[in-house]
């Protein structure tokens, strides 16, 4: 009997157990393929790997499935470069800051986007199938709405227990999560700080984890930090990628940048230029991350975005812009 | 001295009063008016509420201002914990939430709510999308409805574009009856359904059977704007009454938190002109 | 339209929000009745609610249904004192140190306990149904075992989706959580530092929460310790009871005590003498939780046992005693 | 200098053998033999094994020692993280729980095991129970069995109570076929169920139809001392041979982990007193 005899582990089981993830930005987002479903990490103006989905689009990836629970720029962005298929989103919006999400609506709209609005919960319940190994969960709500028409996948039974009905939600396993981070070591443990929103579970439930960090450190200054949201064997690769979530927020590192939302929120309104001066300047354009953060005003704009901490007023300045 | 408050402060004082002592109540996003009434709650009448932010799921945070993106730190500073998503909406499915807030951009008579999309088989307007409500509107104890635009003057033609209709084309979260009248009772839901709506025109509850019910008009609306502004007639209560004006206290409460008048972005401009003394 | 018309919440909904839930253990115990299934926190030789149970004796409960995963000390002497009327753990013993548990073994044997052995992932979506507020979770595991036979009360579907068979666990609502932590604020927010075990799923799926805690300190000491494992809503009461969990450990506090529980297993073990030689002398003749520690060894006793801490020498040494 | 193994350290190393590199690995509780072994393996052989902690569930733990009891802060000293019961289980039943490590006070001949209790209907002798086992049978990729009692010398009226049986009186973990012969394969389980059985007499493996086959002797047992210590006749493999000793290395690993000896109490008295040439 040999170590090796009869004892190698199956393949394509999701565990991840290199010495070294650390990989740059662009080989990240050759672990997307087209037609993938994406389960994208974060949340409104939060941590949403915008760096990573820059690239994707850079690469061109088509197709995309896109999984998640309330979003904002980052669907609308990949909305407005073509890159979506269909959506199983519960929200895609900016909230009072702007209202409606223009690219998502137009694809919406003009049938390009599948629309397979999904809800918080039964999102939750899916992902949990995945996580469980299971076929599907069951949920009590949603029965009585119109959610259940968008969802002809659904199932109905009635509970040998209690004789009422329950829905049958199938497992959602998404292709990757795409996920930003505060802090990662080499080996792909994250540590996220603050609200995880549905990051955990898109780390759990998916075949694939890539990730963008703010900063590498070492795994035992990770413990100091706060300790690992996510252990390492979940996770296929990452970059350090600093203000890759930029512009949306990701404390203690940065605020949102409500001014550059702003200027994307009004490109994309206006539609047919919405390529032209918004997405080729600082997606299509830019060789990368580093060039983006130069067109979007360098290191003086992005320092602007670290003064929140300093107290109230300069916070509540930045939100004034 | 300032005497008066504004309509916003004036909604969300409505919108406090929803909210009973003890409730573990929730808020989703992109919701200004409920964020500063749940905080307007716990700080006056409703100090053993359990106030758990959306989109951070703060427990009982003391945000230093309000921003108009609600996952943001700001809004769960303070926040003696945090619940995870899952958690949150476990609360609602095994009874333990107690209020939540919903709207729409079209809210039917039995308290539907469609904020998913516009047009009868294909979508002619995609709305953002409900987040969790379509599930928490079927399990949380009880909803208070709100909408901000229940107004809706005529265009040109004559036509006016009514939010509070008579049916909804998309049900993304649920009210009393199906479109077809069937009660929510024979659903099994734990949830007992709306409660209120809040409107800028009124305060309305629901009837025995369901259906919406003027209860409360503000000193500066009538009968008459609330039913030319509605598709179809709600019933009014025996007990009508004016909605008394929120005290000193509130009206600072919510100034004080919002500095940058989030809440507004809420409201029409010819709302935002509106004052009531205090 | 005043604040309470329409508005009153329904009673017994298991959130707890009084300001201050201090109260002495032996009130706390007083929220457990007579034929209560109790899920008890920790396991092994960690962090198990010893005082509280001992409490629980001295207040003469009786015909209790015990909840758990792997535990030890804590339902053998519960055992031992003729309160349990049956079992829903999945190992109760004492591993290698000293093997089976004697008064669990005994009450098993000779009827006066119902075995309804279960097992951990069984368990766990037992609660996770409870926690989800549904009749039932699924799990593929367990078919082909005898497991079944243990509980009728199963149930077997085809799944729709996939046409495989899924066995149907019931939730499990216990009627009170006994759990041991570390710190607690005077809401009942606690700090569970060190492995959870299922103690966060007792606290959820439970209707009561009752907390004995080495400590009590400010919300705002709680969130330098490592913030809130269990917010305040979910906890009925609790207790500051410093060697709460003795003789199973509480780190960083102190570590298991392994010349005391030789000395209860040997006890145990004369089974003729048990009453006489332990239960007397250690639960029912104390008058309280201090008289306890005095006749444990006092301050002596009590000190040594926080000296794991000095280094792998002096923690080494523990275990040799 | 020592040139000898003990026949803990042989069979620690026997059992370290069984997993893989790579593998997402776990153990239970009361199991200081299959400890030491996850841990020689993660130092040796199997550095990219995620090594997940019994009890603690702490991911890739340096212990300072081991302790007879499995949830102590000793054993996940340097964990780089923890999982949460729900979590680890959830990972087994997901199919990412490469190995696992089960034992029995009975282990019949397809690797059904009982930890339950002895006696036909009502319980004869109550054992402590399965913790995980059970659902982890079912889920986990491969087992690895293992017993340090298979020896069963008979009693003064020469009957020997046998650990490898026909048939076990419970069945609380899943080998491959029930004992009506039905395989576990027409259940649908993930996992592939037992591959090796690591005893006090030798090493085993399992037949095509799931049937327990003689695989290693150890250098100081024999063929005729496992077949009179179990109650049915294993198969034996064509490629029988003598299990290799453990490298110095290993032995030093084990002996800085456990200065106690923690292990020995798996053992009976006269296998303590085994050693082996390394």
């Amino acid at each position: 009997m040999s170590a090796d005899q009869k004892t190698t582990i199956p393949m394509s089981t999701s565990v991840y157990t290199d010495d070294s993830k650390l990989i740059p930005l662009s080989d990240l987002v050759s672990l997307v393929s087209d037609g993938d479903a994406i389960a994208v990490g974060g949340g409104l103006s939060s941590r949403e790997p915008m760096a990573a989905l820059r690239e994707l689009l850079r690469a061109g990836k088509k197709r995309l499935h896109v999984i998640g629970s309330a979003h904002g720029i980052d669907i609308d962005m990949l909305c407005g470069g073509n890159a979506v298929a269909a959506t199983w989103e519960s929200y895609v919006g900016f909230e009072q800051d702007f209202g409606m999400a223009p690219n998502f609506r137009r694809a919406c709209e003009d049938g390009s986007v599948e629309v397979h609005d999904s809800c918080c919960y039964t999102m939750v319940q899916q992902l949990r199938a995945a996580i469980a190994g299971l076929p599907f969960m069951p949920i009590r709500s949603i029965r009585g709405t119109d959610m259940m028409k968008l969802h002809p996948e659904f199932k109905t039974m009635e509970c040998p227990f209690t004789g009422q009905e329950l829905v049958l939600v199938p497992a959602l396993k998404p292709d990757v999560a795409i996920i930003h981070v505060q802090y990662g070591d080499e080996q792909g443990n994250l540590c996220i700080e603050g609200p995880p929103v549905a990051d955990l579970l898109f780390a759990q439930a998916s075949k694939k984890v890539i990730a963008t960090v703010e900063k590498i450190v070492s795994t035992e200054r990770l413990q100091e930090l706060g300790g690992v949201s996510i252990p390492y064997f979940y996770v296929t690769a990452l970059s350090e990628v600093p203000f890759g979530a930029h512009p949306t927020s990701c404390y203690p590192f940065y605020a949102y940048d409500r001014a550059h939302t702003n200027l994307y929120y009004t490109a994309a309104k206006a539609h047919d230029t919405f390529v032209e001066s918004y997405l080729n300047r600082y997606v299509l354009d830019c060789r990368d991350h580093a060039e983006y953060l130069n067109r979007i005003g360098g290191p003086a704009a992005t320092e602007r975005l670290t003064q929140w901490s300093q107290g109230t007023s300069s916070w509540l300045e930045l939100y004034k812009a | 001295m300032s005497s008066t408050c504004t309509f916003g402060e004036m909604m969300i004082f409505q919108i406090a009063k929803t909210i009973p002592d003890g409730a573990l109540t929730f808020h989703g996003f992109g919701s200004p008016l409920v964020q500063l009434a749940m905080h307007v709650a716990k700080r006056t009448h409703a100090p053993h509420m359990v106030l758990i932010a959306g989109a951070t799921y703060g427990v009982n945070p003391r945000p230093p201002f309000l921003t108009a993106t609600t996952n943001d730190w700001t809004m769960d500073r303070g926040a003696s914990s945090s619940l995870d998503i899952g958690e949150l909406f476990d609360l609602a499915a095994s009874g333990r939430l107690h209020r939540m807030f919903l709207s729409g951009l079209q809210i039917d008579k039995w308290g539907n709510c469609n904020v998913t999309g516009l047009g009868d088989s294909v979508i002619g307007l995609k709305l953002p999308g409900g987040g969790g409500g379509c599930n928490l509107s079927c399990d949380v104890g009880e909803l208070t409805l709100w909408t901000a635009a229940h107004r809706c003057p005529p265009n040109k033609n004559g036509v006016r574009k009514f939010r509070i209709v008579e049916k909804c084309d998309f049900v993304t979260s649920l009210g009393h009856r199906l479109a077809d009248g069937t009660p929510r009772t024979k659903l099994g839901h734990i949830g007992n359904g709306p409660q209120w709506l809040v409107t800028d025109l009124g305060v309305f509850d629901f009837d025995a059977s369901g259906h919406l019910r003027l209860h409360a008009l503000y000193p500066d609306t009538t009968v008459e704007d609330v039913m030319a502004n509605t598709e179809f007639s709600p019933g009014i209560s025996e007990q009508l009454s004016i909605s008394d004006s929120p005290s000193q206290e509130v009206v600072d409460i919510i100034r004080q938190l919002d500095p940058m008048k989030v809440h507004e972005k809420e409201l029409r401009p010819e709302d935002r002109q509106r004052s009531f003394e205090i």
